[in-house]
C-alpha cells in the first residue's frame, strides 16, 4: 500500500476545519490565515497529484486506495482518480484560497455586536469553507458509490450554514428582511438536494439489491459493477436500470441545476455572499455534472442513451432560459446565477451528446466556468461591497472612477460570452461542436446561447460601468492589492487556458475516451474522407484547379 | 522567413500588453508606442512581401505551425499561419492604413486623457485583425473575427461616458455576435463533413461533399460576412458604430474591418464556387446593400453617418464582384484596396474638418471650408473624385472592373446586376457630391463667433496626403497589365468575364451616370443655398434618414419582443417552475394538517385506529398465506 | 359431567349439543354486556359468559383452567368490577347516545370486518389434526401443568409473579391518597363553619317521623317539602333521592281524621271500642287537656 | 362435532368485545369488553391444545388470565381515581391526550 496521496489531500482541509473552528473568538486573522495557509497546501498537494498523474496509464484510475469499511454492506472506502477527477480537484484547491481570501472580511463581526467570547464568526465561516473543500474533493475522489453519496450529502450541511449564515452586506436598510431572504434561500436549497439526495439513496440500495442478487455480495464498487457487466456478469434489467438512473440523474440534475430544478440557485446565490456563492457555482455544483460523468455514464449506458433525447432537451431549454431570464434580472448576482444556469446547461449537453469533443469539451467547461465564473463573481462581489447594492440600477459610469475594477469585470463578463483568446471558448465552442456532429438542430438551436450570453453580459457592463458617474458611485475606490491577487491570477489563467489548453486537453481526453468505450459510443465520421492532413500547406493549386473549372 | 509571420501578429499584440498593463507611468509615451509596434508591423509586411516577390508566383505562399491549439479526439484545430498573395494583400493594407491612423490619431486624440488606452486597443484591433487574415485554419480565423469584434466594440464606446457610444457599441458586438453565430455553425458543418476546417483540406475536398452541404455552408459563411461587412440584413449597427472616434470609423470601419467580409468570401471561393445557389445569394445581398447604402447615404446630415451608408455600399460592390466567383474575386480584392485607401482618406478629412469645427458632425453647420482648410479641402476632394470613380482615379478602375463583371454574368441576371451597379455609380456620385458641396463650398453656416475653422496639425495632414496619393494612383498602378490579377490569380483564380457588353460601352455608361449624379447633386446643393436647418423632405428621404426604418424594425421585432419574452419568462419562472416546487412543500404542510385531524385525543378513536391496524395485519397474514 | 367425560375423548354429540346451547348463552351475554346501558347488568352478564367459558375449558380438557376461571374470574375480578360499580354510582346509567361522529358506524364496520377476516381465517386454516388431550393429561391435567410451569416457563412464571406484585404496590399507589396537612379538629372546622356563615347547626336528619330512616329519603320541612340538605351530596348528585313527601303529607291527613273519629268530635257514639292503639291518643287527649 | 368450532365462538366473542370497546364510553364496561376479549383468546388457546394435544396453550391461558388479573386492578384503580378527581368515568372526557 504506497502513501495515500488522496485521502491526504481531503484530510488537510478536514483538519484544518477544525483546527480553525477550534481558534478562540480574539483570534480571528489567525483563523483567517491558518485557513489561507491549509488551503494553499491543499493547493500544493493537489498539484502533486496533478504532476505525478500519469495520463498514459492502461488503468482508469490512479492513485487507488481501498480499505475495508462496512463490510456488511459491501461497502469500502476506496478512492481513485481518472483525469477528469485531477482537473477538477485541481479546480476545487485553485480556487479556495481565492475565496478565502475574496471573503476576508466578509465574516468579521459586525462593528455594534457586543464582544462575545463564544461568538466566533470568522472561525466559523472559513472552517466551513475549508469543510466544503474537503467533502468535495472526497467525493471527486470516491470510486465506491456509497462513499461518494455519504460526502456529497454531507456537503449540504456547512453550505446551508454558509448561505444562511453568512449574508452579504448588500442588503443594507432592513437586516432582518435579509436574514428572512437568507435563511429563505438556504432552506431552500436544502431542501431541494436533499430531496434529490433521498431519492438518489434509494437508487443507491437499489443497485446494492440488484448487485448482492446478481453477484452473490453485493457492491458499490464503481470498478467492479462496470468490469461485471463488461464481462457479462451483471444483467441489470431494462426497467430496473433505468429506474436507477433516473434515481441517480435527479440528484444530480438538482446539484448541477438542470432546468426544472434550477429555482434554488438565484435565491443562494443572491442571498450568499460572493465568495459563498462562487463555492456554490464554481465548485459545490461541479459535483453533480461530474458525478453525471462518472456515476449515470458508467453504470447506467443502456439506461442513459435511453434517456439521452429528454435530457439533451432540457439541457437545451436552460440554455436558452437560464440566458433570457439573465437579461431579465435586475440584481447582479442573481444575473451572474442565471449565466450559470445557462452554462450548465452547455454541459450536460456536452456530456449527453456522448461524443468526445462533447465530453472533452464539458470537462474543460467545468474547469473554465470554475475560473470565468470565480472572476466575474468575485470582481461583482466587489463592487457591491463598496457600493452596498446589488441592485444594476444602482450603479453606472464606474468605469471611470475604478478603470481597474470595470477592466477585470469586462474581461470575466468577456470570458463569460466565451470570446475566443479566453478559456471558455476553447470548451463552449467543443461542446457545441460535440453536439452539433451528432444532434445538428440541438447544437444550432444552442448556438443562439453565444448571441443571448453577450447581450446580457454587454448589458450588464453597460448599465454598471458606462454611462454619467452616478453621484453614489463617484467615490469608489479602485480595487486594492488584496483583490487583486485574487483576480489577477485568474485572469491570466482564464487567457493562458484559451490560448493553451493542451495540458488540460492531455489530462482529460483519455478519460473521456474510457467513458465513451464505457458507454460504447463512437463518435461519428466525417462524411467526407479528407486525405490532406490538417493544416497541409501548399493547397494553392488545388484550389486554382477548383475554380478554374468551377468557373467554366 | 516564414517564422517571421508570427511576428507580424505578435508585435502590435504585445503592443496591446504594454500599453493596457502599463498603468499610468505609459501615459506620456503611450502614444508612441503604440504607432512603433504598428509601423514595425509594417515593416514586417514589407520585407515578407518583398520576399514573397522574390519567388515564382505558384509557391508564394508560406505556411507556419506554432502549436497545436485543441486536440480533443478527432477535432484538431492549429495556431497556423499562412501567408499567401491574399493574406499578403490584407496585410500591408492593414498594417499600412493602420500605421498611417495610428500616427494621424497622435494628433487627434491628443488632449484624451485616455489616449494609452485609446492605442492600445487600436493595436488589438491590428492584431486580431491580422490573425484573421493570416490564420490558415477556420476557427483561428474565427478567433481574430471575433477579436475584431471585441476590439471594434472596445473603439465605439470609447467615449464610454456617452450613453449613445456605450450603446453603440453594444449594438456592433450584438449585431456581429448573429453573424458570427453562422460562420461558428459553419464550422461545425465542416468539422462533421469533412473532419476538418484548416483551409486546404477543406477547399481540397469540396468536390466529394454534397451540394446541400455546400450550399449551406455558402450561406452560413455569408451570414457571417453580412454581420462584419454590415450587409443587409444586419447592417444597422454601422451606422450608430459613427459614435466612436473618427480614426476608428477610418481604420475599422472603413478600411479593413468591415472588409473581413470580403476576404472570407473570397478565401472560401472553393466553396462558393461549387454552391451556385450561395453564390446567388451573396450576389442579391451585394446589389442590395450597395444600393440601400448608398440611399441612406443620400439622405445623413451628418458627415460621418453619409460616410458610414456610402461605405456600406461600397462594400456592397465587393461582395457583389466577390459573389460573381473567380471573374469577380479579384476586382473585388482591388475595390477593396483602393475603398481603403480613398474612404480611409475621407473618414481623415471628416475628421480633422471636425477637428477644426469642434466636433460639429451636421454638415448643414459647414460650408465654404475650402479656403480654412485647404489641405484638408484637397485631400478630400481627391478621395471624392475617386470613390464617385472619377476616370484615372483609383475608384474608376476598381468600380468599373466591378459594374462590367457584374454585367458579365451574364442572362438577365447580369443586365439586373449591372443596372444595379450602374445606378449605385450614380447614386454615389451624387451623395458624395452633396457631402462635398455641403461641407467645403457654398457660403459660411456657422457662427464665426465659436467656431474658428483651421486647418490641423502636420500630424494630422501627413497620413491624408498620403492616402490621398494612394486613392489616385493605386487603381492605376494595380491596373497595368493586370498586375493585381495576375498577382492574386493563384489564391483566387481568375477568369474572364465574357461581357454582353463591351468594356468601352460599359465605361461609358459609368461615365454618363456620374455625370448625371454630380449634377442633380450641383443642381440640388450648389446652385441654391443649402438651409442650416433639414426640411422635412419626401417620404423616401425620411426613411432613409431613419436607416430606411431597419432600426425601428428590429426595435419592433427584437428588443421589444424579446423584452416581452424576457418579462413572460421571469413570471413564469417566478409562479410556475418556482411555483410548483413551493406548491409541493404547500401540499405536504395540508396533508399533515389532514392527518392531524385523526389526532382526536379520544381513546375510543385511537382504539378505533388500533382496530383498524388489527384487521390490515390480519389482512395481509391471509394474503401472505396465498388465501 | 358429560362434559368432563368427552373432553378427554373425541368430542361427542353431547359435547356438539352442548357447545350450541352454551355457545349461544355465551354469545348473548358477550352482547348484553356491550348493550346494557347499567354497568352493573354489564357486569352480570360479562359473569354469565365467563362461566359458560369455564365449562367449555372443562370441555376441553382443561380441568385446572376451567376451575380458576371461575374462582379467579367469575369470583374474584368480576367482584373488583363489581365493587368498583358500586363506587361509582350502582344505578347511574350512562346514555348509549354517541358522541363521536360516525364512531359507530366505523365500530360496527370494523368489528364485522374483522370478525369476518378471523373466520375466514380460520375456515381457511388447515385444522384438519385433532390429537385429544388424552396422553397430555394422562398424568393428570395439573400435574401436567405444574411440570410445565415450573420448567419450561418458570421464567415466564416468576416474571408474572413480579407483575403481580407491581399491580398491587400500583393499586394502592394510585388509589390511595397521602394527607399533606394535619386534619383540623371539631373545633376549627365549627369555627370555620360559623365564620362562613353556613348551616352552622347540625344538618337535618333524613326520614320522617319513625317509618322512614333510609337515608336516601330526606326529610320533610314544616310545611311537608323535602329537605334537600338531609340527604348526603353522593345520592343527591346520582338523583337516586327518593321523595316521599307526597303520600306522607296523605298518611298525616289520614291520621288526624282517625283521632277526630275517635274523639266523636263530628258524630262520635261513646259506646264505641277503643282501637288497638289505644293508649297513645289517649295520652295525646290528656296533653291536650293540659 | 369439530373442535374448530370453539374457535368461531373464539372469534365472534372477541369481535364483540373488540365493537364494545369501540361503542361504550363507560370506562369499567370498556374494561370488561377487554376482559372478554381476553377471554376468547384464552377459549382459542384451550381449544388449540387440545387440537394439538399439548399443554402449553393452556399455559398461555394461565399467563393470560394473570396478566389480565394484574391489569385489572391498575385499570380499576385508575378508574377509581380518575372518577375521584373528574368526578366521571367516561373516557371521552379524558382526551387530556390532545391538547
Amino acid at each position: 500500500m504506497s502513501f495515500p496521496l488522496l485521502t491526504v489531500v481531503a484530510a488537510v482541509p478536514a483538519a484544518g476545519a477544525v483546527a480553525t473552528a477550534a481558534l478562540p473568538a480574539a483570534r480571528r486573522t489567525a483563523a483567517k490565515w491558518l485557513a489561507l495557509l491549509v488551503s494553499v497546501v491543499t493547493f500544493a498537494l493537489a498539484l502533486v497529484v496533478a504532476f505525478r498523474f500519469d495520463p498514459g496509464s492502461k488503468s482508469p484510475y490512479q492513485f487507488t486506495e481501498s480499505h475495508a469499511w462496512i463490510s456488511d454492506f459491501g461497502v469500502r472506502y476506496a478512492l481513485g482518480v481518472d483525469g477528469i477527477a485531477v482537473a477538477l480537484i485541481a479546480l476545487t484547491t485553485l480556487l479556495i484560497p481565492f475565496i478565502i481570501l475574496a471573503g476576508w472580511h466578509d465574516a468579521d463581526p459586525l462593528e455594534e455586536a457586543a464582544p462575545n467570547r463564544r461568538w466566533r464568526p470568522t472561525q466559523g465561516f472559513f472552517a466551513l469553507i475549508l469543510a466544503v473543500e474537503a467533502m468535495v474533493v472526497i467525493s471527486f475522489e470516491a470510486t465506491d458509490v456509497f462513499v461518494f453519496y455519504l460526502f456529497f450529502e454531507a456537503m449540504l450541511i456547512p453550505m446551508y450554514f454558509l448561505i444562511g449564515g453568512f449574508g452579504d452586506r448588500a442588503g443594507g436598510e432592513d437586516e432582518d428582511g435579509a436574514a428572512r431572504r437568507r435563511s429563505n434561500a438556504a432552506v431552500k436549497f436544502l431542501l431541494y438536494n436533499l430531496a434529490g439526495g433521498l431519492i438518489m439513496l434509494a437508487a443507491v440500495i437499489g443497485l446494492y439489491a440488484v448487485t448482492a442478487d446478481q453477484l452473490g455480495s453485493g457492491t458499490f464498487s464503481l470498478q467492479q459493477i462496470v468490469e461485471a457487466r463488461a464481462a457479462g456478469r451483471l444483467h441489470i434489467g431494462t426497467g430496473t436500470e433505468r429506474l436507477l438512473f433516473l434515481g441517480f440523474f435527479f440528484a444530480f440534475a438538482v446539484k448541477a441545476p438542470l432546468w426544472p430544478l434550477h429555482t434554488w440557485l438565484p435565491g443562494a446565490m443572491g442571498e450568499s455572499t460572493s465568495p459563498v456563492a462562487v463555492l456554490i457555482t464554481a465548485v459545490v455544483d461541479k459535483v453533480g455534472t461530474f458525478a453525471m460523468l462518472r456515476f449515470c455514464l458508467q453504470l447506467f449506458p443502456e439506461a442513459s442513451s435511453w434517456a439521452t433525447p429528454v435530457i439533451l432537451v432540457l439541457a437545451l431549454i436552460s440554455v436558452l432560459y437560464g440566458a433570457l431570464l439573465a437579461v431579465a434580472q435586475r440584481d447582479i448576482k442573481r444575473l451572474i446565477a442565471y449565466a450559470s444556469i445557462s452554462h450548465f446547461g452547455f454541459i450536460i449537453l456536452g456530456i449527453f451528446a456522448m461524443t468526445s469533443q462533447g465530453q472533452g469539451g464539458a470537462t474543460l467547461y467545468m474547469v473554465n466556468h470554475g475560473i470565468s465564473t470565480a472572476a466575474l463573481m468575485l470582481v461583482a462581489g466587489f463592487l457591491i461591497s463598496r457600493r452596498g447594492s446589488r441592485l444594476i440600477a444602482d450603479y453606472g459610469g464606474v468605469q471611470k472612477v475604478a478603470p481597474i475594477l470595470a477592466g477585470t469585470f469586462l474581461i470575466g463578463g468577456l470570458a463569460t460570452l466565451s470570446l475566443p483568446g479566453l478559456a471558455p471558448f476553447v470548451s463552449e465552442f467543443l461542446v457545441l461542436v460535440g453536439t452539433f456532429s451528432r444532434y445538428p438542430v440541438i447544437g444550432i438551436i444552442a448556438t443562439l446561447g453565444i448571441v443571448l450570453a453577450a447581450l446580457y453580459v454587454l448589458v450588464l457592463y453597460q448599465r454598471t460601468m458606462t454611462g454619467p458617474v452616478k453621484p453614489q458611485v463617484s467615490g469608489l475606490p479602485d480595487l486594492r492589492v488584496r483583490e487583486l491577487v485574487v483576480v489577477a491570477p485568474l485572469i491570466a489563467l482564464l487567457l493562458f487556458l484559451g490560448v493553451y489548453p493542451k495540458p488540460l486537453t492531455d489530462l482529460v481526453n483519455p478519460a473521456v475516451d474510457h467513458t465513451l468505450s464505457v458507454v460504447d459510443k463512437k463518435d461519428p465520421k466525417p462524411t467526407v474522407q479528407v486525405d490532406a492532413v490538417p493544416g497541409g500547406g501548399r493547397h494553392g493549386h488545388a484550389v486554382r484547379e477548383q475554380d478554374v473549372e468551377a468557373a467554366k | 522567413m516564414e517564422n517571421l509571420i508570427a511576428l507580424l501578429v505578435a508585435a502590435p499584440l504585445v503592443g496591446a500588453a504594454l500599453l493596457l498593463c502599463g498603468g499610468k507611468r505609459l501615459d506620456r509615451t503611450g502614444h508612441l508606442i503604440g504607432t512603433l509596434f504598428s509601423v514595425a508591423s509594417f515593416a514586417l509586411g514589407v520585407v515578407l512581401f518583398a520576399d514573397m516577390l522574390g519567388k515564382g508566383a505558384g509557391d508564394r505562399a508560406l505556411h507556419q505551425q506554432l502549436f497545436t491549439w485543441i486536440p480533443v479526439g478527432g477535432f484538431r484545430a492549429d495556431i497556423a499561419f499562412q501567408l499567401d498573395q491574399l493574406s499578403m494583400t490584407f496585410v500591408l493594407l492593414i498594417t499600412g492604413v493602420g500605421s498611417l491612423i495610428h500616427i494621424y490619431s497622435i494628433g487627434y486624440m491628443e488632449h484624451d486623457e485616455r489616449r494609452r488606452r485609446f492605442f492600445g486597443y487600436l493595436n488589438l484591433f491590428l492584431a486580431a485583425m491580422l490573425l484573421l487574415v493570416l490564420a490558415d485554419n477556420y476557427l483561428l480565423l474565427y478567433a481574430g473575427w471575433e477579436g475584431v469584434g471585441l476590439a471594434s466594440y472596445l473603439l465605439i464606446g470609447f467615449w464610454q461616458h456617452k450613453p449613445s457610444a456605450a450603446t453603440a457599441a453594444k449594438k456592433a458586438f450584438l449585431v456581429n455576435r448573429v453573424g458570427d453565430m453562422g460562420l461558428s455553425i459553419a464550422i461545425m458543418l465542416m468539422f462533421t463533413t469533412f473532419g476538418t476546417f484548416a483551409f486546404g483540406p477543406v477547399f481540397a475536398a469540396t468536390d466529394r461533399a454534397g451540394q446541400g452541404t455546400l450550399t449551406a455552408l455558402g450561406l452560413l459563411l455569408l451570414l457571417g460576412a453580412c454581420g462584419k461587412s454590415a450587409q443587409v440584413p444586419l447592417q444597422s449597427w454601422l451606422g450608430d458604430a459613427m459614435e466612436g472616434p473618427t480614426p476608428v470609423s477610418a481604420l475599422i470601419h472603413a478600411a479593413t474591418m468591415v472588409t473581413a467580409g470580403v476576404y472570407l468570401i473570397t478565401r472560401s471561393g472553393a466553396i462558393f464556387n461549387a454552391a451556385p445557389t450561395a453564390q446567388l445569394a451573396v450576389v442579391v445581398v451585394g446589389a442590395v446593400t450597395l444600393l440601400f447604402g448608398a440611399i441612406v447615404g443620400c439622405a445623413k446630415d451628418d458627415i460621418k453617418k453619409a460616410l458610414a451608408g456610402s461605405t456600406m455600399s461600397q462594400i456592397g460592390y465587393m461582395i457583389l464582384a466577390a459573389g460573381l466567383g473567380p471573374i469577380g474575386y479579384a476586382f473585388a480584392i482591388m475595390h477593396l484596396v483602393t475603398h481603403g485607401f480613398f474612404k480611409a482618406g475621407l473618414f481623415l478629412g471628416a475628421g480633422s474638418v471636425m477637428h477644426g469645427m469642434n466636433d460639429e458632425v451636421d454638415m448643414r453647420r459647414y460650408g465654404g471650408l475650402r479656403k480654412y482648410m485647404p489641405v484638408t479641402f484637397i485631400t478630400f476632394g481627391l478621395g471624392y473624385l475617386a470613390i464617385i470613380g472619377f476616370p484615372g482615379l483609383s475608384g474608376f478602375f476598381s468600380k468599373d472592373k466591378i459594374i462590367e463583371a457584374a454585367f458579365a454574368r451574364g442572362g438577365t441576371e447580369g443586365w439586373i446586376l449591372g443596372g444595379a451597379a450602374l445606378l449605385g455609380a450614380a447614386i454615389t456620385a451624387f451623395y458624395m457630391t452633396r457631402v462635398m458641396l455641403m461641407t467645403f463650398f457654398g457660403e459660411k453656416r456657422w457662427d464665426p463667433a465659436e467656431v474658428h475653422p483651421h486647418e490641423s496639425p502636420k500630424v494630422m495632414t501627413l497620413p491624408m496626403i498620403v492616402l490621398a496619393f494612394g486613392s489616385v494612383f493605386a487603381g492605376g498602378l494595380f491596373s497595368i497589365n493586370e498586375a493585381f490579377v495576375k498577382w492574386l490569380e493563384p489564391v483566387t483564380s481568375f477568369a474572364h468575364g465574357h461581357s454582353p457588353v463591351s468594356a468601352t460601352t460599359v465605361t461609358a455608361a459609368t461615365m454618363v451616370v456620374l455625370v448625371i449624379g454630380v449634377g442633380i447633386a450641383w443642381g440640388m446643393y450648389g446652385r441654391k443655398p443649402v438651409p442650416a436647418l433639414a426640411p422635412r423632405g419626401s417620404l423616401l428621404t425620411r426613411a432613409a434618414r431613419r436607416d430606411l426604418l431597419q432600426d425601428d424594425f428590429n426595435h419592433v421585432v427584437f428588443v421589444r419582443g424579446g423584452q416581452e419574452l424576457t418579462g413572460t419568462l421571469v413570471q413564469l419562472d417566478r409562479s410556475v417552475v418556482d411555483g410548483a416546487v413551493n406548491g409541493t412543500a404547500a401540499a405536504m404542510g395540508g396533508l399533515s394538517g389532514l392527518l392531524r385531524q385523526l389526532q382526536t385525543g379520544f381513546v375510543r378513536s385511537y382504539a378505533v385506529q388500533m382496530l383498524g391496524g388489527a384487521a390490515v395485519l390480519v389482512a395481509a397474514t391471509l394474503l401472505m398465506r396465498g388465501v | 359431567m358429560t362434559a368432563l367425560a368427552a373432553a378427554s375423548s373425541l368430542t361427542s354429540t353431547g359435547e356438539a349439543v352442548q357447545f350450541w346451547i352454551l355457545g349461544t348463552v355465551a354469545v348473548a351475554g358477550a352482547l348484553c354486556t356491550i348493550l346494557m346501558r347499567r354497568a352493573v347488568h354489564s357486569a352480570l352478564s360479562l359473569a354469565g359468559t365467563m362461566i359458560v367459558l369455564a365449562v367449555f375449558y372443562l370441555a376441553n380438557g382443561a380441568y385446572f383452567l376451567g376451575v380458576v376461571q371461575i374462582v379467579v374470574y367469575t369470583g374474584a375480578i368480576m367482584m373488583l368490577f363489581l365493587f368498583v360499580v358500586m363506587l361509582v354510582g350502582v344505578t347511574a346509567a350512562d346514555s348509549l347516545k354517541e358522541t363521536l361522529k360516525g364512531q359507530r358506524w366505523l365500530a360496527a364496520g370494523l368489528g364485522i370486518g374483522f370478525g369476518v377476516l378471523l373466520i375466514a381465517g380460520i375456515g381457511n386454516a388447515s385444522l384438519k389434526e385433532f390429537n385429544g388431550l388424552g396422553e397430555a393429561n394422562a398424568g393428570g391435567n395439573v400435574q401436567g401443568l405444574a411440570a410445565l410451569i415450573f420448567t419450561k416457563y418458570v421464567f415466564a412464571f416468576e416474571i408474572t409473579g413480579a407483575l403481580l406484585i407491581t399491580a398491587a404496590v400500583g393499586a394502592m399507589v394510585l388509589t390511595h391518597r397521602e394527607r399533606t396537612e394535619r386534619a383540623r379538629t371539631q373545633r376549627e372546622q365549627s369555627e370555620a363553619r360559623v365564620r362562613e356563615g353556613k348551616q352552622v347547626p347540625p344538618l337535618p336528619a333524613p326520614g320522617v317521623y319513625a317509618r322512614h330512616n333510609a337515608v336516601d329519603i330526606p326529610g320533610l320541612l314544616p310545611d311537608g317539602t323535602t329537605a334537600e340538605l338531609s340527604v348526603s351530596p353522593t345520592l343527591r348528585e346520582r338523583g337516586q333521592v327518593r321523595d316521599v313527601s307526597g303520600e306522607s303529607l296523605a298518611e298525616l291527613k289520614a291520621l288526624e281524621r282517625r283521632s277526630e273519629d275517635w274523639l266523636g268530635r263530628s258524630t262520635g257514639d261513646e259506646a264505641a271500642e277503643p282501637p288497638p292503639g289505644g293508649p297513645a291518643p289517649r295520652e295525646h287527649k290528656e296533653g291536650a287537656k293540659k | 362435532m369439530n373442535p374448530v368450532y370453539y374457535l368461531y365462538l373464539a372469534a365472534l366473542l372477541f369481535t364483540i368485545g373488540a365493537a364494545g370497546v369501540l361503542i361504550r364510553r363507560n370506562a369499567i364496561v370498556v374494561f370488561m369488553c377487554i376482559e372478554l376479549m381476553l377471554n376468547a383468546c384464552n377459549l382459542a388457546f384451550v381449544t388449540f391444545s387440545r387440537m394439538h394435544g399439548n399443554l402449553d396453550g393452556q399455559i398461555i391461558a394461565f399467563f393470560t388470565m394473570v396478566v389480565a388479573a394484574a391489569e385489572v386492578v391498575v385499570g380499576l384503580a385508575i378508574i377509581v381515581s380518575i372518577f375521584r378527581t373528574r368526578h366521571t368515568a367516561s373516557v371521552d372526557d379524558a382526551s387530556l391526550m390532545k391538547l
